[in-house]
């Protein structure tokens, strides 16, 4: 008998960009020994818009309706982003109203965003029904909103200067019932996915990275908290009025997929917290104001960011002193956070690497800009 | 708003080359930089006392890095510094490009470890690309922008994947839109656009229909 | 004549036996398809209205004809075989898997009559041989359709299904030793003499069985081989019209079967409480109850990984399964002598 | 334990849901009910358009193409107008800019057609989804001044 090894081949195999779990056109291309995946590339760039060469044509007013295509899970901060920016480059002064209708969207809106998550995450992992529960709730999140800017999904609802309609009447009471109706349903969810063993054996301890990997990566978000690491935006560099708000940070501990798991989860609840104490200090007055009908950015250089609900949402802004940004250059936290994956793959089987790459929760139309 | 910018807004103007040496001159006085290109669009607006102490508090950090930077690398390594809003901006020479950000991020007293956003600019008026790269310290908590200038033609800069991972795609992306070379990268193929596209988008003079 | 044709089985070869026997094969595939079209459609419903959902509703009333319509719809596809694939064994894979599918409910006794199904008097290890070369068939659909996605998943389930055969056949032996027979009708009337389902001294067997058989069947947990986020559809990725429905069908048949076996072996068969009659209806009941636990677990949990799933079936069912024939011999010995 | 605990929580959870009211839309049989902000596709009022050409310019993508000749009163009326709804975001900026309230959002939404040209919607038409919007949501036909003021009341920016 002949004692030669068993000789085994690795197959490359093609995942994406139409499969059903790379959460749109994103393209893996790993090499597989058996089950195991010896190396892993990303292929980006199926949903290229060029929305940054677009924005140079564009009045700012006119980029807004782009923002909202980039994390079409949350367009509502992707408006805040690009406002924000605009507003401290120009230091327009933004009414109290508009203000906290601005935290109060975007807040539902990174709510919106991490339900989605949820939903999709169980979905990769093989279960169904977090994902029907998760649309059930983002359904009414959804309403809202399209009470509110009359849309459901692309919101163009912020302008430089304010936000474009002020609430209707009965919208602030919405949402207050809407919080203990959302925290309920919190607990189901927990109940349903927290505590099961099959989801805690496919989560924990897979994927994991120290924090020193993150920070050199340059991740943000919940991708680089699950580190332990404190970095919030909203708490770091505040923006609008979130210095106003009590809110915690919730952090990992790990940095593995079960950390970015229930980090998501945590912080639905004090973005809920943030709402609740919105809806509370909100008073009347206008929503829009004193901005120049046509902006004009003053020359020079500009870097803004707000906390997106994937991470550090930051704009770049070169100015020329004209309506039109001279360069207009977005920092996607997607696009960041998802260069970690075939460092994380390695050496995991294919399972896994659904696990992993539902975990860094990401929106291609985020990605390719 | 301040010394950088006002350069980059007269170089634009008569579009004669030649980025004036900033960094042989001391900072310009605060007031009168901040007040100038504000003159330009509308008429100055009253600023806040807040205001000044924050762009003051800007202006002695930069003095700060200049100094460290300076001391360490001698006086050819920056091109130019100056405020851009209340951000410290460096330029770098090219060929301090590596070791400038390598010294910034492994410095234990600087530790600028997180690479914050990395965007590239192109200037035909100037004739280089700049690209910039903004940086914070997670240990005391400061921020810092080093840009770098390189020509048009044949636009080539050293790659920082050796010093941060998260380059990578960044650099893929600088390279696919503006066609600057990055040397030392370990993969520099296109990212966006597809591998036989010709051209590079955001550089200014690129045109769609030259594409057919 | 009728008395030969309904119960050809005990009955020598004749004519008419040979009409039972040949109505009784078309009846039962007629009845057994009826019952899968509908336990599509209720698992669409079930886990619909789980999820808040109506479930299918647009075909006929209640979207009752909605499994019909799809079925039909596979029949008149085209049948699509890849260029790359191979060709015989691509045709032949389906039917390699549904043949057994079918065969097995020959033994699942429905009533105590067992019109149309033969009593074995080795049932239960009939039943067990013929399910595993329905393994063939999934592997060769895997590996002949050339496609990389297939034949991980054919390559799953094969080591899923093998392994898991081994706790789903120690699970079973425990009630064999309580009944002294691997005859599936005997096991029930122990069952019915002693007043006593198996569920009760065999616990711990029916909860390995209860795991053993939903991964046999590949439904959640456990349905890895064709983990529809990872592996696309797994071994029949590449398959389409009716040969994608054979292997659709065999696997509800399979539910259906793996259902009355429950029944049969741990539900005690077709006795009702209080010795009501309607064999067939407490059957069907059980059975359904089965069924249903089967689309609850599917609503509820996400999918184990393939080496977690590896690992259960080694380290924890095959060790149960086989302490729980150790306590059915303790319980033969001093408590249940019948 | 814990874990098998854990397992029947979520059992439990699902199980609860099967009783509960389904919250299905019945979508064809049963329209959905839009807010009255609904960015939905547009209408237009000819009579009211002064051609001054603002939201073809504001347009993000450039889909919409208007022209206006003068008449006899040397004031603009328009002549065509044109919405090319392959590229329309229906962002709403061209009904923020109109003086005249000339073009605003109505709740129609369905747009599938067999064709690119016939997504192609020219002013008649435009104009003809107004008068079904309208009746929708029992608006008046009067006058178009009236219309403009219901509008705003509906939106909440009278």
């Amino acid at each position: 008998m002949a004692t030669t090894e068993l000789r085994t081949e690795e197959m490359l195999l093609n995942v994406g960009p139409q499969h059903p779990s790379t959460h749109g056109v994103l393209r893996l291309v790993v090499k597989v020994d058996g089950e195991i995946i010896r190396e892993a590339t990303l292929v980006i760039g199926y949903l290229h818009r060029g929305t940054e060469k677009l924005a140079e044509d564009l009045q700012y007013t006119q980029i807004i309706p782009y923002t909202d295509r980039l994390d079409y899970l949350a367009a509502m901060i992707n408006n805040h982003a690009i406002v924000n920016a605009v507003e401290q480059a120009m230091d327009l002064q933004v009414p109290e109203r508009a203000e906290y209708l601005r935290v109060i969207v975007a807040e539902l809106n990174r709510i919106a965003s991490h339900l989605l998550f949820l939903g999709a995450y169980l979905l990769d992992l093989g279960a169904m029904s977090p994902f029907l529960y998760a649309f059930q709730e983002r359904e009414t999140i959804t309403q809202m909103f399209n009470e509110i800017s009359g849309a459901r999904l692309t919101y163009n609802y912020m302008r430089v200067g304010g936000v474009k309609w002020d609430a209707p009447p009965g919208w602030i009471d919405k949402v207050r019932a809407y919080i203990p109706h959302f925290r309920e349903k919190l607990k189901m969810y927990h109940n349903l996915v927290t505590g099961n063993e099959v989801f805690l054996g496919r989560v924990k301890g897979i994927g994991a990275y120290s924090q020193e990997k993150a920070l050199g990566y340059g991740l943000s978000g919940i991708n680089l908290r699950s580190t332990g690491f404190k970095w919030d935006i909203r708490r770091n560099k505040p923006y609008s009025i979130y210095d106003r708000f009590d809110f915690d940070i919730p952090v990992g501990k790990n940095g593995d997929c079960y950390d970015r798991y229930i980090c998501h989860m945590m912080e639905m609840e004090e973005s809920l917290k943030i709402v609740e104490k919105a809806v509370e200090q909100i008073q009347d007055g206008p929503v829009m104001g004193k901005a120049p009908k046509i902006l004009r950015v003053p020359a020079g250089e500009y870097y803004a960011s707000v906390e997106g609900a994937k991470g550090e949402l930051g704009i770049y802004i070169v100015s020329d002193g004209k309506d039109k940004p001279y360069r207009f250059k977005l920092r996607r936290p997607s696009f960041i956070n998802l260069q970690i994956l075939p460092e994380l793959m390695e050496g995991q089987n294919v399972a896994n690497m659904i696990a992993i790459l539902g975990a860094v929760d990401i929106v291609l139309g985020e990605v390719d800009a | 708003m301040t010394e950088a910018n006002e350069n980059k807004q007269t170089t634009t103007a008569d579009t004669e080359a030649a980025p004036v040496e900033a960094a042989d001159k001391p900072a310009a006085p605060v007031k009168t930089a901040a007040a100038k290109p504000a003159a330009a669009a509308k008429p100055p607006v009253e600023e806040s006392p807040e205001t000044i102490a924050k762009r003051a508090e800007a202006q002695k950090r930069l003095d700060e890095m200049k100094a460290i930077l300076e001391d360490k690398f001698g006086e050819g390594a920056l091109e130019e510094t100056g405020l851009q809003k209340f951000q410290p901006t460096l330029v770098i020479k090219p060929e301090y490009w590596l070791p400038v950000v390598t010294y910034l991020a492994h410095d234990e007293s600087l530790t600028f470890n997180y690479p914050e956003c990395f965007a590239g600019t192109d200037y035909p008026a100037k004739g280089f690309i700049e690209v910039a790269l903004y940086l914070y310290s997670m240990s005391n908590g400061r921020f810092i922008t080093v840009k770098v200038r390189t020509p048009r033609d044949n636009a080539e800069v050293d790659s920082l994947c050796s010093v941060f991972e998260g380059a990578n795609w960044e650099e893929r992306e600088i390279y696919d839109l503006l066609g600057v070379n990055f040397k030392g990268h370990p993969n520099l193929v296109r990212i966006m656009m597809d591998d036989d596209y010709k051209g590079h988008p955001l550089r200014k003079d690129f045109s769609v229909w030259e594409q057919q | 004549m009728w008395n030969n044709v309904l119960h050809w089985v005990d009955q020598p070869f004749t004519s008419a036996t040979y009409l039972g026997m040949l109505l009784g094969g078309v009846l039962t595939l007629a009845i057994t398809l009826g019952a899968v079209t509908y336990t599509i459609y209720g698992e669409r419903k079930i886990i619909g209205w789980m999820q808040g959902r109506v479930g299918p509703n647009r075909v006929g009333p209640f979207g009752l004809m909605q499994s019909i319509a799809d079925i039909l719809k596979l029949l008149i596809k085209e049948d699509i075989v890849p260029a790359k694939a191979d060709k015989a064994l691509f045709m032949i894979a389906p039917i390699i898997t549904y043949v057994p599918a079918f065969a097995v409910l020959a033994v699942i006794p429905y009533t105590f009559h067992h019109y149309f199904t033969a009593r074995l008097n080795i049932g239960v290890l009939y039943y067990i041989a013929l399910s595993s070369i329905s393994i063939i068939g999934i592997v060769l659909g895997g590996w002949a359709s050339n496609n990389k996605y297939a034949i991980i998943g054919g390559l799953r389930s094969a080591a899923q299904m093998i392994s898991y055969e081994i706790p789903l056949a120690l699970s079973m032996l425990g009630v064999v030793l309580l009944s002294g027979s691997l005859d599936i009708t005997r096991i029930i009337e122990v069952q019915q003499q002693n007043g006593l389902w198996n569920v009760f001294p065999q616990i711990l067997g029916f909860i390995v069985f209860l795991i053993a058989a939903t991964a046999e069947l590949a439904r959640a947990p456990f349905d890895l081989p064709e983990a529809e986020s990872e592996l696309v559809s797994g071994y029949f990725t590449e398959y389409s019209g009716f040969r994608f429905a054979f292997y659709m069908l065999s696997e509800y048949v399979y539910l259906i079967a793996m259902a009355g076996l429950a029944a049969a072996l741990f539900l005690g068969g077709w006795t009702g409480p209080f010795g009501l009659g309607w064999g067939w209806f407490w059957y069907a009941i059980k059975s359904f109850l089965f069924i249903f636990l089967m689309f609850w677990l599917r609503a509820t949990m996400p999918r184990a990984r393939v080496d977690q799933l590896m690992g259960f079936a080694w380290k924890y069912l095959i060790p149960l399964a086989i302490l729980n024939l150790l306590i059915s011999a303790v319980e033969k010995l001093y408590w249940l002598k019948g | 334990m814990s874990g098998v605990l854990g397992l029947l929580k979520g059992l439990g959870v699902t199980l609860g849901q099967l009783p509960k009211k389904k919250v299905t839309l019945m979508y064809p049989d049963v329209q959905p009910e839009w807010p009255d902000r609904y960015r939905g596709v547009h209408k237009l009022m000819p009579d009211l358009c002064i051609v001054c050409n603002q939201c073809a310019r504001i347009c993000p993508t450039s889909c919409i193409s208007l022209s206006g000749t003068r008449g006899e009163d040397r004031k603009l009326h328009l002549e065509t107008f044109d919405i090319n709804f392959e590229i329309c975001i229906l962002c709403d900026l061209c009904t923020e800019v109109c003086p005249t309230e000339a073009i605003q959002m109505t709740d129609t939404f369905e747009l599938a057609e067999y064709n690119r040209d016939a997504i192609y919607k020219d002013m008649n038409w435009l104009t003809e989804n107004g008068k079904q919007h309208a009746l929708r949501k029992g608006l008046s036909l009067e006058s178009t001044e009236e219309a403009v003021e219901q509008n705003n009341q509906l939106e909440g920016n009278a």
